[in-house]
């Protein structure tokens, strides 16, 4: 679970991570009333989970009110690379002498949190590692052994900070380091983090990504979701608990396990097409399970056909055939369903198939034949129900 | 021979009274896997279909021998389970387990790690089945028979798919592994692709990757170092947008790593033949073994 | 430190384990006072650091107020095994089904804290190892690892605990681990852990020894100390920052290092001696630290005659001869003192100590010779001052 | 040849800016020890009478290739500078400092032992003296001289006594070896007795126990099975009653266990002489180097 800023924020604040005071708005005039707690000057920022916010004009200082309700107003509603800004950070600008970057990830190839720090914040860590290489000490921790003083230290001297804040840093990725094993993060990232011309150090952004595997750890988290803000077929996909994600194609996508999906998405791209989401309908899905994934593809107004894609393991192919016939008579789509079925029970499914006798919906023997002949019907358009 | 698991596998199960755990336990049993032992706490004494149930792996391991254990249990109790078979001396792991935390995962890998004597595959895989001697999971069994491929995948019905087409063509496997889609395995590529390659059994190998993390680049650096058997790849999620997860935890691409066909290029570039779809790794499969 | 009975309970209470109800008291009045709140039948248990309290007389169950009086009374003021009682605990004294043996030591051998297990509650640990060890079951904890679930479940099923309380049990141990490492502890013994008839586990006694060392860590555990009601002389070197430790006989003993003082008191029990005390004045001791250590060792109304026993590394021998000339001439002693200087600056520290020509001091050149003269002079009895 | 230090050794000193520290540092090079850098964050680039010193070890050792660290820390921060040490791929730590919290103490040996490079000798231990050649911690050298006599303490004072004891009568040491009165010494009797039985110029070894904890019986079984040369030792504390820590932070007998009587026993049971009082245990020692 990616988390807003300031969520992440709020989650840093209960571990007192120093930071500027600011508040979160919705409406402009919130942002208004913020502001005037706040005080100016302030940054007025676009809550949304995508970098480049600044660029794309999300970001913005305001010295007066009539600033922030200007800034407000264009801001909310702003869509930055496909995300749609329905929250604004406000905060008090601070007057900034350094900008760093301090982070803790999961580094999977190394199997350890790997802990971050960089002289050069600001920027995308990428970029910092590939041009100022010598700037951005790295460290992997043993988790068994944990992160200890002297690894803050090390990695403060290495990255250069200057000395009188080597004890305030090395303090604060102790910290970071406390939160990523204490909230079950994945991703604890402040950049920048700033040094004030009093020399003290504050999180001026976050970036905070929760495992969603361990929320049972964290009952208080769940606050933090903003699901609410997210696509609607998403969301209504979570609700019945199925994997799902939105693409930018036509092609509705129905399979199951995440590699034969996957698999069934690069399919379709290969034959020319364009899959309009990734759903896995799990291990064992039953047919009133199968006819709510069909619901949720066809939620999607951009879904000009379905592909059908199951190998069955665990998974019956009589109960998806079940499943996409049942789903087919209450939904009564309009667009053409190909299907594709292999594995336990798969003649069987077959023969339902074919004696349900449905129009459009066009049975196919192999999964890169099925990926031609979806793609295809979906070039010639919507069909009539 | 097979690896990890065949006749000498004495399977014990976490989560044997179960609904879950029973039934795959029972398929296994029905396919020849000897079950010795389930381990519920507070269940001890019972038995499922006559295969006796003990509190702890310790009082399993001491009454039934037991060298191979199977977690069934739900994710928030999961790797403790895991920690606890190997606290009891039992050398293969599988975790079929859905959804345990990341940290969790963290813990066991490095606490197993010190233990050479302990391999864990999984957690959130289907098994490992040697065709014909044993089946520790929930790998559809049917599909596979036994012959001389050696399969490893991060995703269970890919593997089947794969598989399936093997079986059409002919060819039968030495073992099928599903090391899972969880972004810290306890097995990798390159921990299996040793066992196949030191496995008279195992002709050649097939390797069915994903995006996410770096698993399959080392794979390939292994391979080119030390694998003198043809190894044939496929790689899932090669258009798959970047900072979305797809299905499994460990599939995502994020930032510059993860992408596929930095896999591709990477396993291409050390003389591993890469099949663009499922069937064409069976195509260059078959074609290899018929030489 | 070791923690009388209820301070160690005033712990476990932080970390929320069951107890029963009590309540401490200092006075007859208090304990009277405590026991109107707790109520009836309850127990009065005498707070001292030393085992066999029971059987000492030292806890008493009183049905009524006037038997609270009555054994209150008798209580306080008590010697049991030479330590004075001056507080109180009272406690409900509820039905028990069950005794129980709950612990987690630090184990010096296997360099890790051992954690152990037994039904065979009530009784002293090493009773319950010689005569029941099926039904005592020990683990030891990597402390890199922690202590996880499974293993409270091996303990308790290797114990054989009932099976209705094997989760409860187990979770008293993990919470008894908690507190050794959350506190610093050495040792958290919980003798008995007691299971009531509504199948409650709760922790009738508590033993909690927390490592010195570690008070930096703990600033609030300074309160749990209760060294106002040690020995005075013990008092009185505490605060001088000297190890002094109080024993039964009547040779006072002066010495740097903690093995050549403890070899001291073996060397002076060899020549049928009774060392009055150990106490070591450590390395690089200046002449006013040794006045005053030798005002705590006379401090000691037992003592007649005193030994001192230096070989000077870091510490110069000649300060150590000042030190005894400053502190005889200051405390006018009426005991003999024995001086043996050996190592750095012994030449200069014998001519001093010759110039003054201080009456009853008498150098000897080996550290055998010195013990079998002090044991003599010891004998002799007082000397005028 | 001598063990653990000697003249390859190139000094750390963690807390060379200190008072204590400096002055034992400059004694120790004023014995001919190669003291190459010092360690203290935020005084980096300073120098104590010459001697560069370095914000972290890492820097102390990339800088001076330091292989031998002396820990002169306050006790608060000395745990995690011997971890410090050991990250920075120092072989050899002497931890002088005195005070070391019990459970920080395990930490350091539960991580230093998953590293078969290093060793840490101490905490709260008078160091290492190799006579003539390399004086590590606070030993008085001018007692000792070099010779074939390697001593092994818990004590500091007492080794001094018994050293001097020895020298009286004509004999050296290859090398002294405090390991610290604490409950969790990093080196135990065995580690020592180990490298003085491997060390061609030890022709005697003479252990200077007391009482708490087992590393005496330790010691006595280890001798038993796998030490060659002779051992003379010392037992001290053998009237302190239970319950009562006598000055070092591991002396103490609790319940059953740490009594002196029973490692004098265990000792003697293996062939160790014992002596009754540090003169005689150099008397002894003496009797079997005469032959």
């Amino acid at each position: 679970m990616d988390l807003l800023e300031y969520k992440g924020k709020q989650v840093l604040a209960r571990y007192d991570v120093a930071q500027l005071p600011g508040r979160e708005a919705t409406t402009v005039d919130a942002a208004v009333a913020a502001a005037e707690d706040i005080g100016f000057p302030l940054v007025i920022k676009a809550q949304v989970k995508i970098g480049g916010r600044g660029k794309a004009g999300g970001i913005k200082i305001a010295n007066t009110l009539d600033e922030v309700r200007e800034h407000a107003t264009n801001i909310l509603g702003m869509d930055i690379r496909g995300h749609i800004v329905h929250e604004l950070w406000l905060q008090l600008a601070s007057e900034i002498v350094s900008e760093y970057y301090a982070a803790v990830v999961f580094d999977r190839s190394a199997k350890a949190p790997l802990v971050m720090l960089s002289t050069q914040g600001g920027m995308e860590i990428e970029q910092v590692a590939a041009e100022h290489p010598e700037a951005l000490a790295m460290l992997h921790v043993d988790p068994l052994v944990g992160f200890h003083p002297f690894h803050a230290r090390r990695l403060a001297y290495e990255a250069g900070v200057d000395a009188d804040v080597v004890v305030p840093v090395g303090d604060m990725l102790a910290t970071l380091y406390e939160v990523f094993v204490g909230e079950d993060a994945t991703l604890v990232e402040i950049n920048p983090l700033v040094i004030t011309p009093e020399r003290e150090v504050a999180a001026l952004d976050a970036k905070v990504t929760l495992d969603d595997n361990a929320m049972f750890r964290h009952p208080d988290n769940a606050t933090l979701d903003d699901s609410s803000a997210a696509d609607p077929q998403e969301a209504m996909a979570k609700k019945r608990g199925l994997t799902y994600v939105k693409l930018d194609g036509d092609i509705g996508i129905f399979g199951n396990g995440a590699g034969l999906v996957m698999s069934t998405l690069d399919v379709v791209a290969h034959a020319g097409g364009a899959p309009a989401n990734f759903l896995d309908a799990g291990g064992g899905a039953k047919a009133e399970a199968i006819a709510a994934s069909v619901e949720v593809i066809l939620g999607n107004p951009n879904v000009k056909a379905v592909l059908f894609n199951v190998f069955g393991g665990i998974t019956r192919c009589d109960e998806v055939a079940r499943g996409i016939i049942e789903a087919y008579e209450i939904l009564k789509p309009t667009v053409p369903f190909v299907v594709r079925l292999d594995g336990t029970n798969d003649v069987e499914a077959r023969k339902l198939l074919a004696d349900a006798d449905l129009p459009h919906v066009y049975p196919e023997a192999t999964m890169d034949g099925a990926a031609a002949r979806v793609v295809a019907l979906a070039r010639e358009g919507v069909v009539a129900a | 021979m097979s690896i990890l698991v065949g006749e000498d596998t004495r399977l014990a199960v976490a989560g044997l009274t179960g609904r879950e755990g029973s039934y795959h336990a029972m398929n296994n049993r029905r396919y020849g896997t000897n079950v010795v032992a389930g381990i519920t706490p507070g269940k001890g004494g019972q038995d499922v279909e006559g295969v006796p149930v003990f509190n702890t792996f310790r009082q399993a391991v001491a009454a039934t021998d037991a060298n191979t254990a199977m977690i069934f249990v739900p994710p928030r109790f999961a790797a403790d389970s895991i920690l606890e078979a190997e606290d009891a001396g039992v050398a293969t792991i599988v975790a079929i387990t859905e959804g345990i935390p990341a940290h969790d995962e963290l813990i066991v890998f490095n606490v197993l790690k010190r233990n050479p004597g302990v391999r864990l595959v999984g957690p959130n895989c289907p098994g490992v089945l040697s065709p014909g001697k044993a089946n520790v999971g929930i790998i559809p069994a049917a599909f596979f028979k036994p012959g001389n491929v050696g399969v490893v995948s991060r995703s269970g019905t890919l593997t089947y798919q794969i598989g399936n087409e093997l079986a059409q063509s002919g060819f039968g496997n030495s073992t099928i592994v599903g090391i899972g889609g969880d972004p810290v395995p306890g097995s990798s590529f390159v921990d299996i692709i040793a066992l196949f390659q030191a496995d008279p059994e195992t002709e050649l190998i097939v390797m069915s990757g994903e995006i996410g993390g770096s698993a399959e680049e080392e794979a390939a650096q292994y391979i080119a170092e030390q694998v003198s058997k043809p190894v044939v790849a496929y790689i899932a999620g090669l258009t798959a947008p970047p900072g979305k997860t797809m299905g499994h935890a460990g599939a995502i691409v994020s930032g510059s790593s993860g992408g596929g066909q930095a896999k591709i290029d990477a396993l291409e570039a050390v003389g591993v033949r890469v099949g663009r779809t499922p069937t064409q790794v069976a195509q260059i499969a078959v074609e290899i073994l018929r030489g």
